[in-house]
């Protein structure tokens, strides 16, 4: 049935409207041009962070961005298959990463290469998947970092189940999913939350917002702004500039905080931007409008913390060349350890699919000896 | 010590073992705390060992597998209950994906301890998806171990072997076989998973099956004595891997062979088997093996499940097949 | 790390404080004792509900719940294999549908008979799935609704493709998705509000949160109101006491005018409470506390409304045994139906698999005809 | 009028025929519009038929199989993209115990005319869940029609003919034959799915195939001449049903059959179509039928795809096998 009041807002009609706007703003400490906002609710969890460690900041944010560079250049001259850029959202995940303890674990996808970084992974390591020489380019107990997720979200529950496990062990370890917006429409990403809820996990969810799922927009994902989702099954969340390492920094450390000393869990939307194509096979120009791109390279988080350093005087030429040797080195070293990848041996493609012996596989194995032994012999 | 139990009590008193031998094991699943699941095999757990580790957890397939994957990153070894056979499909992708991958993902950094327990199969009257065989599905991918009990001793047993596995196991429960009484020796040490068994020793017919139809197929052996029909029967117990060992030398010896399940025969573990026996002793096989299996057609509503499950009669019409006798086929021929 | 801070709550610690408390009132325009409450944003979407109206309402309530108990004693008695009982919703039930038009659709679970009364379902047809019969009680178009979904959550989504239809057709029906609290839990049910937002579909998401998922408390599934959950998605959400016909038919008016003038999905969830088992095979003395029970059965739907009209005078001794008259007919036409209901024929286990013909199947038809007259020929 | 287009191309070009043809066609999926899906199948079609009617849709395969579902019950005919094979484990449960049941649930009422694209299998030196075979899984689905092209014309017909079908369609796509040139006859009528094509003739040996190998088997045929062996290649075209007639009849010809496919050995296709075989003409079979598949194990990184995936010499080595030739396990025997 249809009334008068048809076309009344529901708003009006209903008590629909005790939910609060969408929360736009961000939580931001650097301003895009390396002001630096005063932020008594975050400034206290950072207040450690010393021209030293911005410095230390300012070298990551370097590195890894010379890292993804140099691992594109590679994938161009056909040293690696693919590789899936972080270009723009270095400060997300070093800012994240950083606030770390090395008994925390992480669960990220397949753009997280920062944080892989920050956990201690060999450069070589890094590109093993992208190479196609193994499926994972490290083990994940040696950092406390799981082999990246490639199916969309998956890992969101691994973490919260690891989280479950922290907590059962009565250790305040901390597990942290990493995903982007695209992920956040997936079953799995929301029946993590509700794990996460229901046995108050001490799980950080950390959604990297680069506006983009490869050709959509993060508008078809969302309707309002993703960290407004959490709240609504329980769990507190934060809404960061993703550019502003700080800024990221400060919240993930709050939530790190809050999940040791038995808080539970919490969201962080950490708001950035992907600079590059979803890999280097994708073609952005076919989807992307120019504008916004400008508009975020503007935004782009060293230069903030660049400007940031060099008004406070920390930015010294030194610093500055010390900065810019160590990004040369670690290239440097990168590649090598690329380009001297060995490839696995044939029959590796049987080994570790089980912990115990499985008649069919074995059989398998042995006819697959016998006929590379009888092709080799033929061809002989 | 021995005791007479239900299957379904058999498979409590394993996990109870399980929980009491290993701190690490965990059971997860929707109302397998105070209900003690619909079918109360985990009656009395919680009670016993608390609700940290007889977790109820909320109503989401896939986080209950994801979550277990999780816990068993960190150490633990999760046994999961699906409550019926139909539900387990939302949990597939971190079944398939996931589970069964992660140990070749990480070249075998990472191990998956995880036991899936489901109650599986017909003959219970229920409504729809609470009476279907997915084996199949688990049974072709990689990575998973798949098996089934028949009988209490052999649920005690290989629910804890399941548990004590380093790798992930899919373990079906014959749930209409839930009732049935059997000695159970709680002291017995469980041999390793993967090994079929001969449970009727016969000389004319192998007759392959696992289950729900186990102790059908035992009848029809019985019933084929009268027709003066040796039948050997055999139960799988392992679906993945199948003992094909076991099979062969059977075959080798009665030159026929029969097998049967609930799930549809397209693709089912049937087709597996004929096509491996076939290729393992084509020159000793008299006849070409023969299924007698549930319908390509979806499980359907209890008035025509009998219609739809293998029983004892269409057994024997195919033994009559393997052995060239008058069937049903006799001068058969497609339209 | 651990700062000094470690154990303010997070609330003081960043700006995760501004969302709402959770929302625990419920929307009410008929108390438990009857009295009639002052709700002017719901009353005007009611104010077509005369007296007449009323007394259908009290018709159609007791009519549901003796078909229900009817159905309850059909399966002690080994005529039906299984039944879920609605004891208890049949407010939330009989609200909801009166309120919909014939060219709505809906898509229930299992549990909810009364829609399906008031979609106008035959009586026996109410029971064939659970006589065993057939999976389907009716035809889906006949009546505008599904065939009850056994897989918790699935029919969210299709309700959301339904309604996604609906737009691209440009007519201004509804689809109406009806499920439980447990149900909010599944992956599916998330999916279903994050595309029925993004494509603004008109669609509407009936929760009936009867407390329980079979032995396990909403609690479980759920750390604050699930209305609560809705609106991060971008979805309106009303809370509305689920014993109460006439809040939750104003509640579902307002939501279908939204739907209908292009407002897009509402979430509505609707509390109430499973006054008897999960099913008939259950045993809920094993896990549910006398005292909710006993607490609810004070706010039973059908006395409320009863007190109410009693109040009015409206509740003439006519009018009386006109309700129990009806409902004694109605029980003996389901019996009857439901006893009388004939089983299919064995070969039709083949048919409607699949619209065209199929090869493979068609053989195991033709061979299991041949085995059929084989067997019945060997036993003549 | 006739064209040179890819096999990609082709499948556009089906797409827009059907979309222009009926105007219940809808296309859904993750970035088919702009983009025109990563391997640029769909290209241009949302710029011609609109965003009503190419849809992205959010990033979640379950939602779009379930919201395809109910299109479907409101009259429309969704053909949904999956991505890539190993993305569609999320939507297992809306194909498996939705999609495939609901015309049986519903006793006819309620047809399904979805058609599920998916780009599947290997051989493009992609990471993991970009190179699956999961075919199988459908094939073993009472309720689902599955069916792979393997060249431009058939990709261009059979993809009208699955939009055509009231029944619900997988649509395997052999994403490395993408690129594969071929004249196309965009008048030619489309035959109903479900016939398998001989498109080698042979005497000797009958080799099944579908999709990415055909290709491969065609080249195993020709280096199986200069042999001086003859091989009949089959393109099933059609997995689920599998036309029987065809290939029996080239058996009953041959005597010899071997099959292969990229997806694992144990409970593949294979295995269904050398049990129906030795089931349907076991007195013609001269030798067990041969399977060369991907091995049991998950899909390997890409340095090893080369060793899992069948080969022209693995090909014919299964040839010799049947032939009784000398071949790679001539006096093997299991460790
Ligand atoms: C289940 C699943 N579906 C689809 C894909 C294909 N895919 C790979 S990345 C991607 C977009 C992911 O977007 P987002 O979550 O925002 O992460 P981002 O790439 O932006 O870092 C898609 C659709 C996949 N990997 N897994
Ligand atoms: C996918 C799936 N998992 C598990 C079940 C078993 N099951 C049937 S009903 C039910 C509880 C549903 O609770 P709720 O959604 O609150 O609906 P209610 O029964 O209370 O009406 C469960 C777990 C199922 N039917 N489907
Ligand atoms: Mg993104
Ligand atoms: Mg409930």
């Amino acid at each position: 049935m249809r009334t008068e009041a048809a076309l009344d807002s529901p708003r009006e009609n209903a008590d629909m409207n005790e939910w609060p706007e969408p929360r736009e703003e961000l939580v931001q400490i650097l301003t895009p041009d390396g002001e630096r906002l005063e932020q008594p609710l975050y400034d206290r969890w950072i207040s450690d962070i010393d021209a030293d460690a911005l410095v230390a900041l300012l070298e990551d944010l370097t590195v890894v961005r010379r890292i993804d560079v140099e691992a594109t250049a590679l994938q161009r001259q056909g040293e690696l298959g693919l590789w899936p850029p972080l270009l723009g959202q270095e400060a997300s995940q070093i800012g994240s990463a950083r606030a770390l303890r090395e008994d925390d674990f992480v669960f990220t996808s397949y753009r997280e290469n920062a944080v892989a970084y920050c956990r201690g992974v060999q450069l070589g390591d890094l590109v093993k998947v992208w190479r196609g020489t193994a499926f994972s380019g490290w083990n994940p107990f040696d950092v406390g970092m799981a082999t990246p997720q490639v199916i969309i979200g998956a890992q969101t529950l691994h973490a919260t189940g690891y989280a479950m496990g922290c907590k059962k062990d009565g250790v305040d370890s901390v597990a942290v999913a990493y995903f982007g917006d695209g992920a956040t429409s997936q079953g799995d990403v929301n029946e993590a939350m509700i794990f996460a809820a229901s046995f108050n996990a001490p799980v950080i969810f950390f959604c990297q917002n680069n506006h983009w799922a490869i050709s959509e927009p993060v508008g078809l994902q969302a309707v309002r702004p993703i960290a407004d989702r959490a709240p609504g099954f329980g769990i507190p969340s934060m809404r960061v500039d993703g550019n502003d390492v700080l800024a990221v920094m400060a919240a993930t450390r709050i939530a790190l905080d809050r999940a040791r000393s038995g808080g539970g869990p919490t969201f962080i939307e950490a708001v950035t931007y992907r600079m590059g194509p979803h890999t280097t096979s994708d073609d952005p120009s076919k989807y992307e409008d120019r504008a916004s791109h400008e508009e975020w390279a503007a935004k782009d988080p060293i230069l903030r913390l660049t400007q940031y350093l060099e008004g406070e005087g920390i930015l010294t030429d030194e610093v500055r060349a010390a900065v810019k040797s160590k990004a040369d080195d670690v290239a440097r070293e990168f590649r090598a350890e690329c380009i001297g990848m060995a490839n696995p041996e044939p029959m590796t493609v049987f080994d570790n699919v089980f912990a115990e012996p499985h008649s069919a596989l074995d059989r398998q194995k042995q006819q697959f000896a016998a006929y590379l032994s009888y092709v080799e012999g033929s061809t002989r | 010590m021995s005791e007479q139990l239900t299957l379904s009590r058999a498979i409590g008193a394993g996990l109870r073992r399980a929980l009491a031998d290993d701190d690490r094991v965990l059971l997860m699943g929707e109302d397998i705390g105070d209900l003690g699941g619909v079918f109360r095999v985990t009656d009395g757990l919680k009670a016993e060992f608390g609700a940290e580790r007889v977790m109820d957890t909320p109503l989401a397939e896939s986080a209950i597998l994801g979550t277990a994957i999780g816990l068993a990153y960190r150490g633990f070894r999760p046994v999961v209950e699906i409550q019926f056979d139909g539900f387990i499909f939302p949990a597939f992708d971190q079944i398939v994906a996931q589970l069964g991958k992660l140990r070749y993902r990480t070249g075998g950094a990472v191990s998956m301890p995880i036991t899936i327990r489901v109650p599986f199969g017909g003959g219970i009257g229920s409504v729809e998806h609470h009476s279907e065989s997915p084996e199949a599905y688990f049974a072709h991918t990689p990575g998973l171990r798949v098996v089934s009990c028949s009988n209490p001793q052999d649920a005690y047993s290989m629910i804890r072997e399941a548990i004590r596995s380093d790798d992930p196991v899919l373990f079906f429960e014959p749930k209409r076989r839930y009732w049935a009484k059997g000695e159970v020796d709680l002291e017995a040490e469980p041999e390793p998973l993967g090994s079929a068994k001969v449970v009727v020793t016969g000389a004319d017919v192998t007759l392959v099956t696992y289950g729900p139809l186990v102790a059908t197929a035992i009848d029809a052996a019985a019933a084929a004595v009268e027709d003066g029909v040796s039948v050997e029967v055999i139960d799988l117990r392992s679906l993945a891997p199948v003992d094909f060992e076991t099979v062969e030398a059977s075959v080798r010896k009665t030159g026929r062979l029969v097998i049967t399940h609930e799930a549809a025969q397209s693709g089912g573990l049937g087709a597996e088997i004929a096509a491996s026996i076939t290729d393992r002793c084509f020159y000793h096989l008299e006849a070409a093996p023969q299924r007698v299996t549930g319908f390509d057609v979806p499980y359907p509503p209890a008035k025509l499940e009998e219609q739809y499950l293998p029983d004892l009669d269409r057994i024997l019409d195919a033994v009559d097949r393997v052995l060239g006798r008058e069937n049903s086929l006799t001068g058969w021929s497609a339209k």
